[in-house]
């Protein structure tokens, strides 16, 4: 059993449930042991910072004080959204690097009684928890029914993979964590070049018309892939994709059909959870197709979709990708 | 006496990197307090520690000790035998009652001319904050018995 | 200059996706640099045209209320006094989200929303302070 | 209130010491009132030995010296202070003029009151004090000097390059051609380095090949040269004029004396290998191989990982064919040790991995390439014989960008300029239009053509109607966003002359990739006890003007490892270290100052604690008689040991104990008596 204080985030409550359902049913055969901080309060977003830095930083630090009372035998605070993570992480790196910054907030803590100590705490997204400390092998190991044939769109949105302040991914612009824990899974990973590039973020709510645009992008791009589904880990990002890509195809007069699914939700699927119990039906355009493709037992012989970019023996031969440990060395010679 | 209280400083100094630095700080005409006076060594290794309670017992206010950046040293690694001995000599300090604010280690390779000149003016300082040493003269600690105190520490390298 | 900075709508186009942040060649927090000018542009009331400043102030208003963001009333709020005529389009979607739960009617309140509060005070106080 | 320095260490009147002011023009007197600082050296230091003090203009002008000649001769000064610039300009100069008068040299000091006080102070009052305190210091010190005999050693006139690129092959050429023996070491199994894998070379477009191929050439047939390929250094003892050096000469598994390097072996090799160094990746090699056909030397290597005997046991095609039964599958590798009195580093440099910026896409997208790629793809003799292709091996592109500054002036990667970006990039951009008449975009954040006739080659460019834009690319993306997009790689950039964010479609991309230090050099450095910069590159004893030598005797850099360069500033470099060497052989012995460490074996308790102080190993513990002892051939004098002997039994010549302490003293008697008589 691996503890950790569970941060959810208010989405995870409303628009984004099918995420906080399936995490609590995976948790489980993962061995997670998540508990939630009393009386979290919203984390701001982005609008908040947006307003005034000081208070916007009390808000936050509010949420890492009451979780570093709640700290005994674990420090990590784990939270699945990603605006919650990078504020959460931001604030405590912030309130670390500019000691002034960090005595003004906690004097403003002082305010409610409370206290935090910029670094006590070590703040994880949910993916870098299941990669890292859990470990592929071990969620491999509970693959009952694997997505075979499922051609999956990796996608992870900004917020998390950068600025990432404590080094955690194995890169800003194209992690590879979601691919591998997706392969474990026995999907067929489609190569989303886009997997980084922002959903839009508020602009629904500012600028429609370029929200859209940004929109269409990545749907457009994730169907001339033949992905059959997108799956994300933030919330902000599926209820962009998923909300409005109904308003997004009037406005092209495009017919998009591109459901978009929270990871830990596949991973539900393919550790044989019950569909509901995952919050599936929950996301407005519909993945049925999804369980369509799963539903039916897949028998070996079914012939995996054909790679996108057929690679033809002859021709010049291309370099081989980074690994993970290599990619690590470099940076270190980067960072002084 | 009236006049604001002027430190006086004592730099030893690394004949391959951070006096070049100095040389260098000289022929680019930048600019630093008049309070420190340099000592030429071969490496911040040869650096007797006694040669650092010497100087504040004979009347220097401080101590500014400046070597090769680990790593650069020219004779491999002896940069950071300087570097132990610094904290046995702010321990030793601290057991004489100064505050060991008054000795600075500072890497400067022979290309920062500059770095070294605002390590000296900010060093100044420091030390005309922290006021007169007057070590070894009003009777609070002789500066043999600074020096015999040396010999009995066993320095480790 | 100044004014020109501050009333500039780029700051509040940015979505803050902080590909800047990694790419930029002489390490610069390009977001801090657009949050912290959104911050002057408030204070020195210079916001202009730009529906982002209430979009932010209002989502503000709602987490000082309750201490949890509070979508319907937030997007209702919103879209009422800026897209009226976009409602029609987002009938669909918010009857969606509301027949599957993923948009509670009434807001949910943190427990001690005195504490909350006692400290964003406090916090105000300061930043009024620097 | 200074020259009140009465009763102060008891005056002694054995030392007779002179003091010379040196106004160095207005350098020193604009500043520093030397005339007053005279004076006082003459009243107040009398009683400490100082029997005469003079200023002049310029002291190290021959009349300057005649002064000091002269006062040595007449008043029989046995001690000399002048009080001038840097000890690094002139105590050469001094310590001859005082030898010149029969006075032992090192009983001479130097007193920097230039770079240490006029030029950098402009208080008057306050540095004519502070001059006056050095000078103080350096009486004391003086003192305490005795007379000392320069070590000197004999040099080997064999010397060692290591790296067989450009650089060093010069060096070797030029060394041998002077008639000294050279011993040539090169990691690869062939020497050529980098510009082997070149075709055309800028400004001139002269074909590599055709200037370099006859220079390995007389490498390898060179009487005076000893080449050795497919070694490394594995270690350096010794010091100038007599390094030791040991080298590890990996099996080839083939006979190089019976090989006649007629390439049958390669021929029939059935294993086919991706050649990531000298193909840059792009082409194959056997598992049985020379880099290039102008190999030098021309004779193959089995690279054993990779070959089907040492995995299975059998095939041995090659050796079947191979005539005069040159293979030797059971060679092992040699330790050789050389013994040579010079070094010439030439270890070169790596290209940035350009995989580090994904956003750039190298290694995802298939038609982007490195500068080293497009070298091979331009080149001739390459994977594709000269063809500018795509990924795909046939198709043309028609259009090309090219990126600069790749990995190079970025807090992100290297924060450096790698100088040849610039010029290598137009040089592709006109290869590429000339092979494909293809539209070529560079991209570019400063274009740095300077040096003789290269801007020239950058107006040529222009004129041949490449496109320039000035920003830094944001990103290479294969995902269009219409239609004339498709299927091309677009590359976002802010057209910085312009103001606007542009996205151009292209078909191929090539990233002029920066160069880095070797990823071994900082181990190289600390094998052969020289300094890297942060950065890695080797560095040189001063940055103006001595950019070849190194901190350590008898050690020399050229071509890319001290710093990124292009091949004529690399051949020139090598030419130049050369020079060094030949005119140190010359001398058949150098002299090195005396700065020693010895110990005195009455004092030593036995304690050990400097025993593993040295990294020269020049501390030798005897258990027989319980003593240490330092061995003055390998001690290089840092001192380490001195400061560290708790029974003050080392001594080390020229920065003894006495001699620093009585500095100190000295350069603190000017502030601290006056209080002293108030106290």
């Amino acid at each position: 059993m691996s503890d950790y204080i569970l941060y959810p985030g208010c989405s995870m409550e409303a628009s984004a449930r099918a995420y906080y359902d399936s995490l609590k049913a995976i948790s489980k055969p993962l061995g997670l042991n998540l508990r939630e901080i009393e009386d979290w309060n919203c984390c701001g977003a982005t609008e908040y910072l947006s307003v005034s830095k000081t208070p916007a930083y009390a808000l936050i630090a509010r949420n890492l004080a009451l979780a570093s009372n709640q700290a005994n035998e674990t420090h990590s605070v784990v939270a699945p959204c990603s605006a919650c993570y990078l504020n959460l992480a931001k604030a405590d790196y912030y309130m670390r690097e500019q000691p002034k910054l960090g005595k003004t907030v906690n004097e403003a803590l002082a305010a409610g009684n409370l206290h935090y100590v910029p670094g006590s705490l070590d703040i994880r997204h949910l993916l870098d928890v299941i990669v890292y400390d859990i470990g592929l092998d071990s969620v491999e190991k509970k693959v009952v029914q694997p997505l075979t044939g499922l051609r999956v769109v990796p996608y992870l949105g900004c917020m998390v993979p950068r600025p990432d302040y404590d080094h955690h991914w194995s890169d800003h612009e194209f992690p590879v964590e979601l691919d591998f824990l997706l392969k474990v899974l026995g999907a067929d990973v489609v190569d989303y070049p886009l997997k980084t590039e922002c959903c839009g973020g508020h602009m629904p709510q500012i600028s429609p018309s370029t929200a859209f645009e940004m929109l269409r992008r990545l749907i457009s791009t994730a169907d001339e892939r033949d992905g059959d589904v997108m799956v994300t880990i933030c919330p902000m990002c599926q209820l962009n994709i998923d909300g409005y890509q109904g308003e997004m195809n009037q406005f092209f007069g495009t017919n998009y059909h591109m459901p978009i699914l929270f990871f830990t939700q596949l991973m539900g699927l393919a550790f044989g959870i019950e569909p509901k119990e995952l919050g599936f039906g929950l996301e407005l355009v519909s993945a049925r197709n999804v369980l369509d493709t799963l539903g039916v037992k897949a028998p070996p012989e079914t012939p995996p979709a054909p790679p996108r970019r057929p690679r033809k023996p002859e021709g010049l031969p291309m370099p081989t990708p980074l690994t993970k440990p290599q990619i690590e060395a470099l940076k270190k010679e980067v960072v002084k | 006496m009236t006049q604001s209280f002027e430190p006086v400083i004592i730099g030893f100094t690394c004949n391959w990197c951070s006096y070049r630095a100095a040389d260098l700080a000289g022929t680019a005409r930048i600019k630093y307090p008049p309070n420190v006076r340099l000592i030429r060594l071969m490496c911040s290794g040869r650096l007797d520690p006694t040669f650092v309670f010497k100087a504040l017992a004979n009347g220097a206010d401080g101590v500014m000790i400046t070597g090769c950046h680990p790593g650069e040293c020219h004779y491999i690694e002896q940069n950071y035998k300087a570097l132990r001995r610094f904290q046995l000599m702010r321990r030793t300090l601290q057991g004489f009652g100064i505050d060991p604010a008054r000795i600075r280690l500072v890497w400067a390779s022979a290309a920062e001319g500059a770095r070294f000149a605002s390590e000296v003016a900010s060093f100044v300082e420091e030390v005309r904050a922290l006021g007169p040493l007057n070590w070894g003269k009003n009777g609070s600690v002789p500066a043999r018995a600074a020096e015999a105190a040396m010999e009995k520490e066993e320095v480790p390298a | 200059m100044r004014e020109e900075a501050l009333k500039s709508n780029t700051p509040w186009i940015c979505v803050s996706c902080y590909h800047c942040v990694v790419r930029c060649p002489q390490n610069i927090h390009i977001p801090d640099v657009m949050y912290t000018l959104k911050d002057m542009a408030v204070q020195a009331k210079l916001v202009q045209d730009s529906t982002a400043p209430d979009f932010s102030q209002t989502f503000v208003d709602m987490v000082e209320e309750y201490g949890r963001s509070f979508e319907m009333g937030l997007a209702s709020r919103h879209y009422m006094k800026h897209f009226p005529l976009r409602l029609a389009n987002m009938m669909p979607m918010g009857m969606g989200m509301l027949a599957r739960k993923r948009m509670n009617l009434a807001p949910t309140r943190i427990k001690n929303m005195k504490q909350l509060k006692a400290i964003l005070k406090r916090a105000k106080e300061l930043e009024a302070k620097q | 209130m200074t020259d009140n320095i009465e009763n102060t260490s008891p005056s002694d009147a054995q030392e007779k010491i002179g003091v010379y002011v040196c106004h160095c023009g207005t350098n020193i007197a604009g500043v520093v009132d030397v005339v007053q600082v005279a004076n006082w050296a003459a009243q107040s230091l009398k009683h400490r030995g100082v029997v005469i003090a003079r200023e002049y203009k310029f002291m190290c002008s021959s009349p300057g010296q005649d002064l000091i000649e002269k006062d040595i001769k007449e008043l029989g000064l046995n001690r000399v202070i002048v009080a001038a610039c840097s000890p690094h300009l002139h105590e050469k100069t001094f310590r001859t003029a005082c030898a010149n008068a029969g006075l032992n040299p090192y009983l001479c000091e130097m007193v920097s009151i230039r770079e240490q006080v006029s030029w950098v102070h402009t208080d008057k009052v306050a540095a004519t004090e502070k001059a006056k305190a050095a000078i103080s210091g350096g009486v004391e010190r003086v003192r305490h000097h005795v007379p000392l005999q320069p070590i000197i050693v004999p040099i080997n006139p064999a010397t060692l390059i290591v790296g067989g690129g450009i650089a060093g092959i010069q060096s070797a050429l030029e060394i041998a051609d002077a008639g000294f023996h050279v011993y040539l070491v090169e990691r690869e199994p062939s020497i050529g380095g980098h510009m082997a894998q070149f075709d055309k070379t800028f400004p001139t477009l002269d074909c590599s090949a055709c200037i370099l191929t006859p220079k390995m050439n007389s490498v390898g047939t060179h009487p005076n040269i000893t080449l050795l390929t497919w070694s490394e250094v594995e270690k350096v003892d010794g010091y100038v004029g007599n390094f030791s050096v040991t080298v590890r000469k990996k099996a080839r598994k083939v006979d190089e004396e019976l090989c006649t390097g007629c390439g049958i072996c390669q021929e029939k090799c059935p294993k086919k290998v991706i050649d990531n160094v000298f193909e840059a990746g792009l082409g194959y090699r056997k598992a049985i191989y020379t880099p290039s056909p102008q190999s030098v030397p021309n004779r193959p290597v089995i690279d054993v990982p990779n070959c089907t005997y040492y995995e299975k046991g059998t095939c041995k095609a090659c050796d079947i064919f191979c005539a005069p039964k040159a293979i030797r599958f059971d060679q092992e590798d040699q330790i050789l040790t050389l013994n040579v009195g010079n070094i010439i580093l030439a270890t070169g440099y790596e290209l940035f991995d350009a995989r580090r910026i994904p956003n750039y896409g190298y290694g995802r997208l298939p038609n982007v390439f490195t500068s080293l790629e497009i070298e091979r793809l331009t080149n001739a003799a390459g994977p594709t014989n000269g063809n500018v292709v795509m990924r795909d091996g046939k198709t043309t592109p028609k259009t090309v960008g090219i990126i600069h500054c790749v990995g190079s002036r970025d807090k992100n990667y290297n924060n450096y300029c790698s100088v040849i970006c610039c010029m290598q990039s137009l040089k592709f951009a006109h290869l590429v239009h000339e092979r494909t008449g293809a539209q070529v975009y560079n991209f570019y954040i400063d274009i740095r053509a300077a040096f003789k006739d290269y801007d020239e080659f950058y107006q040529r460019v222009l004129d041949e109607g490449t496109m320039f834009v000035r920003g830094k690319v944001a990103e290479v993306t294969d995902v269009p966003r219409n239609e004339n997009e498709r299927g091309k790689l677009i590359i976002q950039v802010e057209d910085t002359l312009v103001g606007k964010q542009r996205r151009i479609p292209v078909d191929m991309v090539i990233l002029s990739a920066g160069l880095e230090p070797r990823k071994d050099s900082k181990e190289v450095a600390k094998t052969f006890g020289i300094s890297c910069s942060v950065n890695g590159w080797f560095i040189e004893k001063h940055p103006k003007l001595d950019p070849i030598a190194t901190m350590t005797e008898g050690i020399f850099i050229a071509g890319c490892a001290q710093g990124p360069k292009d091949i004529p500033a690399s051949v020139a470099q090598g030419a130049a270290a050369a020079a060094r060497v030949l005119g140190r052989i010359e001398q058949k012995e150098m002299a090195l100052e005396p700065v020693r460490a010895s110990v005195i074996e009455e004092k030593c308790s036995g304690c050990r604690i400097c025993n593993g102080l040295c990294p020269f190993n020049a501390i030798t513990f005897h258990e027989d008689r319980m003593v240490t002892e330092i061995n003055p051939a390998l001690c290089q004098g840092c001192g380490t040991c001195v400061a560290a002997c708790p029974a003050g039994a080392i001594t080390g010549t020229g920065f003894s104990n006495d001699q620093i302490m009585a500095q100190i003293e000295g350069l603190l008697m000017m502030n601290i008596e006056p209080e002293a008589v108030t106290a």
